[in-house]
């Protein structure tokens, strides 16, 4: 009788609603899929929403009305880095555990037993772009590194994890530049990349400042590489910077045309999104919480939940449990293991070429 | 047909009903005054005329043309001006340019000029501040800039609020012989005072509101004669808070 | 750094600056003028970016979609005329404030909902839309922009200063109610500043289109703070100021960029501004309050 | 109670707290636009105390409340020489500068944010809006919140009544950032989380908004304004992405049919007349 | 000698180069209504504006009460026992008519603790009940509720003295306290600084209508152009060739 429920803090108004809209879609369709094999344990999953409009405080009051009220036994999401940062602690004081699908600033699950995260640390994906920038032998003899100075996850990707990086593959920095999350006038900061004239630009931002660093360097007359990190991993970037950007190298893990699992979670992502009048191409997120949907489908089968009430906190615990020691799970991204908290899982290394994100070369975990 | 015909007007302020079914008529070249006490309505029915303020009933009409729903705009462009209460002289911006404000519905541009000329031959105090911001006159000399800027419109009906306010003796004396004069250059004027014995000395008519209501209207000098006149004057003519 | 990074930076900060003086001066006409902080210009100024943008995707031939856009803007305003501004006369200054504020987020989440809350390319006009000269790279978008803001100063100051109907404004600047004893058809008057004001804020959000290639909903928060900074800084009412605060403001943020960093941004920016305030409370070109006259 | 209610209700408690940051001054006609940099500085300093120190979260509070009033007694003082709009652009400026250094300042996480580790419940944050709402009635019936509305009345005649303008003027500012201050500690200990990026304009702008809402001619409408803005969007939740749209449409016809906000003097007397036709004088 | 109530010596004045006032001297001696009349125009207002401190001086003294306050902060000089009212009725339009009372009221009562105490919640509190008696001395009890907003002017008008009184001053300067007043309600002004003056205040008067002037004044100064042109018992200033020209004119007296 007793359905599974789990919670979900979905980002649907707010500041990332266009990364975020088409993620429901992706958590009904993991649901209606596990639910039609007949679900877990012989009982159905049931998720409960709540629009947390990419609000922090509208976080936790979500997480408390899943705890206290809906008698989840596991949440998705939050969105944000800074959604995370104020749900993680009620979580854990309320024994329930949280799984985000986007928020990548490095370190946010220490201290947390019940914080999950289904994304992969910066530092772990530019590793892996500058991997494959070396094992494909394309320039690398000079870098600089270009971040927003106001988000949290840009400015640890310029000023820690591209220095880092850059010194294990023995580029040298020779500078590095920033901008405000707002900027939309980067010509100063590209008139001093074009006195350094580097071979890589590393890049830490949203989408919106690549989109406008590609545009200015283009109209400066500057070229050179640019990478990335997750937080540009948008299937539309290349049509966004219209003809700027190319050769644009960044890492994300989720590659549509990567296998066929991908390929066919992205068509039938793109028959459910067209018919809601949505994007039709998945984003990292999308594929992000379809996962995790099933990431606690599985651990709710080893931990055999049950649903019922009496024993929800019990069963809360069970399910973090499993989590934390999960190994090696096939999951539609790849395979997933959880260290501290966060996925392990491969990332894909992809490069903007005639105005088309095309796969450059995949980098399994180690 | 008189030049301004109101008939039967009442306003309210919320639950204050400041006039009440207030009738008046100015002739072409008539001096006509409003006495009162403090409250009494005389400001609002010159603000009613002017289009002001909403009536509730009644009607006005204005060179034979039926104004009583025209915009005050509309209505000082036909030719009716007031010297409101307090001045309301434009304390941002100069003298002169007050001045010029007055004008500012006039076509006729090449006359403005001298019309200003002869503004300040008349008021010297004005010619020397001409340039300065009007926020730094005397109250009396703020008072002759609201009745020059009332000039400058060229008007056919000056309605003037409590003009000789603050104004010296000697000075009052010199405001009343300029409405005189005005007048007899053709002006209609409306005049409302506290200063009754002069108001009277110079009308043709009077009229006399008590709690928004006209009590009295004919000749003053037979008004100023009544009893009744002492007793609006003397008797509790106040209005009671609402 | 080398002197042509120099000069390069200076221009940057010119062409910033121009767009930030467009919104000094519709912010200026709003306030010197009317006395009204209008938070719903941001929002206009994003209008005219967006609107564009939309009929240009649309299919409509790029004039058009710039005409729309100025008249879609120009519309709004009447209605921020019409709900923020003119209930609220005579009561505190703070409160239509908060009407305008509600336009703003009125516009940008209607925006959102149409379009989403993504930054969309605009369309370039022409494939390459810059001078150079030398090594200096200078966008001639951003050139006319400031040769139009430039002259839509100039011409605004004349008229303000110089017309019947200058005077007319300035008489309901200062007092609405007296206004309408002069017989000023404030009726007709005021909605003509506010679609002034709009037409400045939107022409401004479409230079920006152009110039940056690029709208979004909320394209007008950080040019709208901007803007109403550089009208602080030069002096609020006077167009001159707006002018020389927005250069200002632009250059401010430019060179704390390229010399120091854009997390310094808004310490610099909004710094300026608040050691201007204090030791010039007027802004650099505006009159001081004098004792009034008791 | 349900977690949902307890979530929403906290929210409104932080409302409250900023709505009488704002309203404090606005009395005495100074519109304060900087007020989350003054939460910003109770945030960051108590949650420093607690978190570098190990200060008593009781002792850090108050400490940090207090650290943001003394930083509005300092700023006010040459900032309050301006006045209107000036003074807004001002006080928007310093909102401005504070946050931006916050941003910047690595011994508190700078732009990565700054986790606290010390927790205060729901109820403590009740608690405090609760102080918070009853300091303000308590002063609303003093000669303190006359003097307020006199200054903004006519400054120059409360000057030559005798009136310290100025003392006035500032104590309600400085007053105020603490009261900013006080919330944002609390925020701090009870989301166990700061980030400068959350003490933005829109935080400073929205409170004002809400606060004239409510109406500033009494000391309910803050209280009022800050509810109506927590739980309309609430109630508006069903309507999806048009709920903010919505929301904006409301005020916007809400302030033209009652300009003077929500709650007024003549409201609140019109209120008290029909049970007893006693005074009316305290409001 | 008795010092005197005000004390001006050697002022002078001028805006952005237009001298207002020119060397003026004159005292108020305690108990002696004094009268300060002239065109318009002439300075009487900057007088008060400079004795209030409005504007600071350019040169000169003023005393009062024996205190030089010719460079005292404006804040301070009500308590030097000098008060005024004003010649454009100034009421705070917040609060209501009692509150205003209640402000006029401060200068004795500035201590933290009576700034502090919640005197709302004592409907009989002792200032109020004061307020409330001034008030009705002065026929204006019915509106000690009313915000002063829209309240007919003459009501407006003895609002604004009665608050000038609440203060305690010794010496009270009021700026055209008859004009726009009709001749009932100058009557009862008339009657009411009667009283006041009955009660050992001095008062400074300036007034246009020169029939009040006459019915309570016992000293007049007459400024012209900024400067003193004569002073003594209006009879007496009357027939002066100077002042008539300048401004009571060919007047019926
Ligand atoms: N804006 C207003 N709101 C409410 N009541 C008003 C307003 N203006 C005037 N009143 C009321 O209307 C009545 C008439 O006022 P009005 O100003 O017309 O009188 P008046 O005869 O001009 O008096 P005075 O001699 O004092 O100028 C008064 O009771 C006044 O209180
Ligand atoms: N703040 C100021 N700036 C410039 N000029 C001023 C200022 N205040 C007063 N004046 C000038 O000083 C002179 C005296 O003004 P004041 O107001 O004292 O006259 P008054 O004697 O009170 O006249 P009235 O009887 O008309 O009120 C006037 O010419 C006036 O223009
Ligand atoms: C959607 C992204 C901007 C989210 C970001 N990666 C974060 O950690 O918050
Ligand atoms: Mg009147
Ligand atoms: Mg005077």
């Amino acid at each position: 009788e007793d359905d599974l429920v789990l919670g979900y803090m979905m980002a649907k108004s707010g500041p990332y609603v266009s990364l975020a809209n088409t993620n429901e879609i992706a958590v009904d369709m993991a649901v209606e899929e596990i639910n039609a094999k007949g679900g877990i344990n012989g009982k159905k999953i049931k998720v409960v929403k709540f629009d947390t409009a990419g609000d922090p405080k509208q976080a936790t009051t979500a997480l408390r009305s899943f705890a206290q009220d809906a008698g989840a036994l596991a949440v998705i999401g939050p969105f944000s880095s800074s959604e995370v940062r104020t749900t993680f602690p009620v979580g854990e004081r309320e024994g329930l555990a949280q799984m985000s699908m986007a928020s990548s600033a490095p370190g946010l699950t220490k201290g947390f037993t019940y914080g999950f995260r289904n994304t992969t640390d910066e530092g772990k994906v530019i590793d892996a772009v500058l991997g494959a920038i070396k094992d494909k032998k394309l320039p690398m003899a000079s870098g600089a590194a270009a971040y927003a100075t106001d988000d949290v996850v840009s400015k640890s990707i310029g000023t820690k994890v591209v220095p880092a990086e850059f010194e294990k593959f023995s580029i040298p920095l020779k500078g590095s530049v920033d901008f405000q999350l707002g900027a939309f006038d980067l010509s100063p900061q590209v008139a001093q990349l074009k006195q350094i004239s580097p071979d890589i630009v590393g890049l830490g931002s949203p989408p919106e400042g690549a989109v406008n660093l590609a545009k200015e360097l283009k109209r400066q007359g500057v070229s050179t590489r640019v990478i990335g990190g997750t937080t540009i991993a948008d299937p539309d970037l290349p049509k966004r910077m219209d003809g700027a950007g190319e050769n644009l190298t960044i890492g994300t893990t989720f590659f549509a045309d990567a296998n066929d699992k991908t390929k066919a979670f992205t068509d039938k992502f793109a028959t459910r999104t067209k018919a809601a009048g949505l994007r039709t191409d998945p984003n990292q997120m999308d594929a992000s919480v379809y996962d995790i949907v099933y990431l606690y489908a599985e651990a709710m089968k080893r931990a055999g939940v049950t649903g019922d009430k009496a024993k929800v906190a019990a069963e809360r615990t069970a399910i973090r449990d499993q989590l934390s020691t999960l190994k090696d799970y096939p999951a539609m991204e790849g395979s997933i293991s959880f260290t501290d908290g966060d996925a392990v899982k491969p990332v894909y290394v992809i490069e903007v070429k005639g105005g088309k994100w095309t796969l450059l070369d995949t980098r399994l975990p180690n | 047909m008189a030049l301004l015909d109101v008939s039967g007007i009442s306003v309210s302020y919320g639950r204050v009903n400041a006039l009440k079914d207030v009738s008046l008529q100015v002739k072409e070249g008539e001096i006509v005054t409003v006495l009162g006490a403090n409250g009494a309505g005389k400001s609002t029915l010159l603000k009613a005329i002017l289009g002001a303020v909403p009536l509730k009933s009644g009607g006005i009409t204005f060179a034979d043309r039926d104004v009583t729903r025209a915009q005050p705009h509309k209505r000082i462009a036909e030719g009716l001006v007031l010297v409101p209460e307090g001045r309301r002289i434009l304390i941002s911006l100069t003298v002169e340019e007050n001045l010029k404000l007055g004008a500012h519905m006039r076509r006729d541009g090449t006359a403005i000029a001298g019309e200003m000329d002869a503004i300040y031959a008349r008021f010297p105090n004005l010619a020397e501040r001409r340039n300065m911001l009007a926020s730094c006159l005397s109250g009396g000399e703020q008072q002759m800039l609201a009745i020059g800027r009332a000039m400058m419109a060229k008007p056919r009906l000056m309605m003037l609020d409590e003009p000789s306010l603050g104004l010296s003796p000697l000075f009052v004396q010199k405001l009343f012989e300029l409405i005189v004069e005005l007048n007899r250059d053709g002006l209609a004027v409306l005049l409302v005072e506290q200063n009754t014995g002069k108001a009277l000395s110079v009308a043709h008519r009077a009229t006399v509101l008590e709690l928004g209501r006209v009590t009295m209207a004919g000749d003053p000098k037979t008004l100023a004669d009544d009893p009744r006149l002492q007793a609006a004057y003397l008797g509790a003519g106040e209005a009671t808070p609402a | 750094m080398r002197g042509s990074m120099l000069a390069q930076q200076i221009v940057n900060g010119l062409m910033l600056g121009a767009i930030y003086m467009l919104m000094a001066v519709a912010f200026t006409l709003a306030i010197g003028v009317l006395n009204f902080l209008n938070f719903s210009l941001p929002g206009l100024f994003m209008l005219g970016g967006m609107v564009a943008y939309g009929f240009i995707k649309f299919g409509w031939p790029t004039l058009f979609a710039f005409a729309a856009a100025l008249a879609v803007a120009a519309l709004v305003s009447l209605l921020v005329e019409r709900f923020a501004y003119r209930p609220m006369q005579g009561g505190d200054p703070e409160v239509p404030l908060v009407s305008s504020l509600g336009f703003l987020v009125l516009l940008e989440n209607l925006m959102l909902i149409y379009f989403g809350s993504d930054q969309q390319a605009f369309p370039a006009l022409v494939p390459d839309l810059n001078l150079r000269l030398g090594g200096l790279v200078i966008g001639i978008a951003q050139l006319g922009s400031l040769a139009l803001s430039v002259l839509l100063v100039l011409w605004l100051s004349w008229f303000l200063s110089s017309t019947s109907t200058g005077r007319c404004i300035r008489t309901v600047a200062e007092n609405r109610d007296t206004a309408v004893l002069m017989g000023i058809d404030t009726g007709r008057l005021v909605p003509m500043l506010f679609i002034a004001s709009a037409l400045l804020a939107a022409v401004a959000g479409l230079l920006f289109a152009v110039n940056y290639q690029q709208v979004s909903p909320f394209m007008g928060e950080g040019v709208g703070f901007k803007g109403v900074a550089a009208m602080i800084v030069g002096g609020m009412g006077s167009i001159w100021g707006a002018v020389l605060g927005g250069l200002l403001i632009g250059l401010a943020e430019v060179l704390s960029i390229s010399f120091i960093g854009a997390d310094v941004v808004n310490i610099t920016v909004y710094g300026l501004l608040l050691v201007i305030l204090i030791l010039r409370p007027q802004g650099l070109l505006g009159r001081p309050a004098t004792r009034e006259k008791l | 109670m349900s977690g949902y209610l307890t979530g929403v209700l906290v929210v409104l408690a932080f409302n409250v707290m900023a709505a009488y940051a704002v309203y404090l001054p606005l009395a005495a006609g100074q519109l304060n636009l900087g007020i989350a940099g003054f939460m910003a500085i109770g945030a960051y300093a108590s949650a420093f105390l607690t978190n570098e120190y190990a200060w008593p979260m009781w002792a850090a509070i108050p400490v940090g409340a207090g650290l943001a009033g003394l930083t509005g007694l300092l700023i006010g003082i040459p900032v309050l020489r301006t006045h209107g709009i000036y003074l807004a652009m001002a006080t928007f400026a310093l909102g401005q500068v504070i946050s931006a250094l916050f941003l910047n300042l690595e011994v508190v996480g700078g732009a990565a944010g700054y986790p606290v580790s010390d927790y205060v419940g729901p109820n403590g944050v009740f608690l405090a809006a609760a102080a918070v709402v009853v300091l303000m009635l308590y002063l609303s019936r003093t000669r303190f919140a006359l003097y307020l509305t006199a200054v903004k009345s006519d400054p120059t005649v409360a000057d030559l009544l005798g009136v310290s303008v100025r003392g006035i003027q500032v104590a309600a500012f400085a007053l105020g950032a603490a009261v900013a201050g006080f919330g944002g500690a609390f925020y701090a200990h009870h989301y166990n989380f700061v980030e400068a990026q959350h003490f933005n304009v829109l935080l400073s702008v929205f409170t004002v908004l809400y606060v004239l809402f409510g109406g500033t001619q009494t000391v309910w409408g803050p209280l009022v304004g800050a509810a109506f803005f927590t739980l309309a969007p609430e109630l508006l939740r069903a309507s999806d992405q048009w709920r903010y749209a919505l929301f904006a449409v409301f005020i916007i016809v809400f302030m033209a049919i009652r300009p003077q906000g929500l709650v007024t003097t003549s409201l609140l007397r019109f209120a008290r007349r029909k049970p007893a036709a006693e005074s009316s004088e305290a409001a | 000698m008795m010092t005197a109530a005000l004390s001006i010596q050697g002022l002078n004045k001028s805006f952005a180069g237009v001298r207002a006032i020119t060397d003026l001297s004159f005292e108020v001696p305690k108990g002696v209504t004094t009268a300060l009349i002239g065109p318009n125009g002439a300075g009487k207002t900057t007088v008060f504006n400079l004795v209030s401190g409005v504007y600071g001086v350019d040169a000169g003294t003023i005393t009062a009460n024996g205190v030089d306050i010719t460079h005292m902060p404006s804040r301070k000089r009500i308590s030097t026992g000098i008060a005024r009212s004003f010649q454009n009725i100034r009421l705070m339009s917040h609060l209501t008519v009692l509150e205003n009372m209640l402000v006029g009221q401060h200068v004795r009562n500035t201590s933290l603790r009576a700034l502090l105490t919640p005197y709302r919640l004592f409907p009989n509190h002792r200032w109020k009940v004061e307020a409330r008696a001034a008030l009705a001395e002065s026929g204006l009890e019915e509106w000690a509720n009313e915000t002063v907003g829209a309240l007919p002017y003459g009501v407006r008008k003895r609002i604004d003295l009665v608050r000038a009184t609440l203060a305690g001053a010794s010496v009270l300067m009021l700026d055209e306290p008859a004009a726009g007043l009709n001749p009932s309600e100058t009557n009862a002004l008339r009657d009411h600084l009667k009283a006041l003056m009955a009660k050992g205040i001095t008062l400074l008067v300036v007034e246009h209508d020169m029939h009040f002037v006459d019915s309570i004044c016992e000293n007049v100064v007459v400024l012209n152009f900024g400067e003193k042109i004569a002073e003594g018992p209006l009879s007496q200033v009357r027939q002066n060739a100077k002042v008539r020209e300048a401004y009571i004119g060919a007047e019926e007296v």
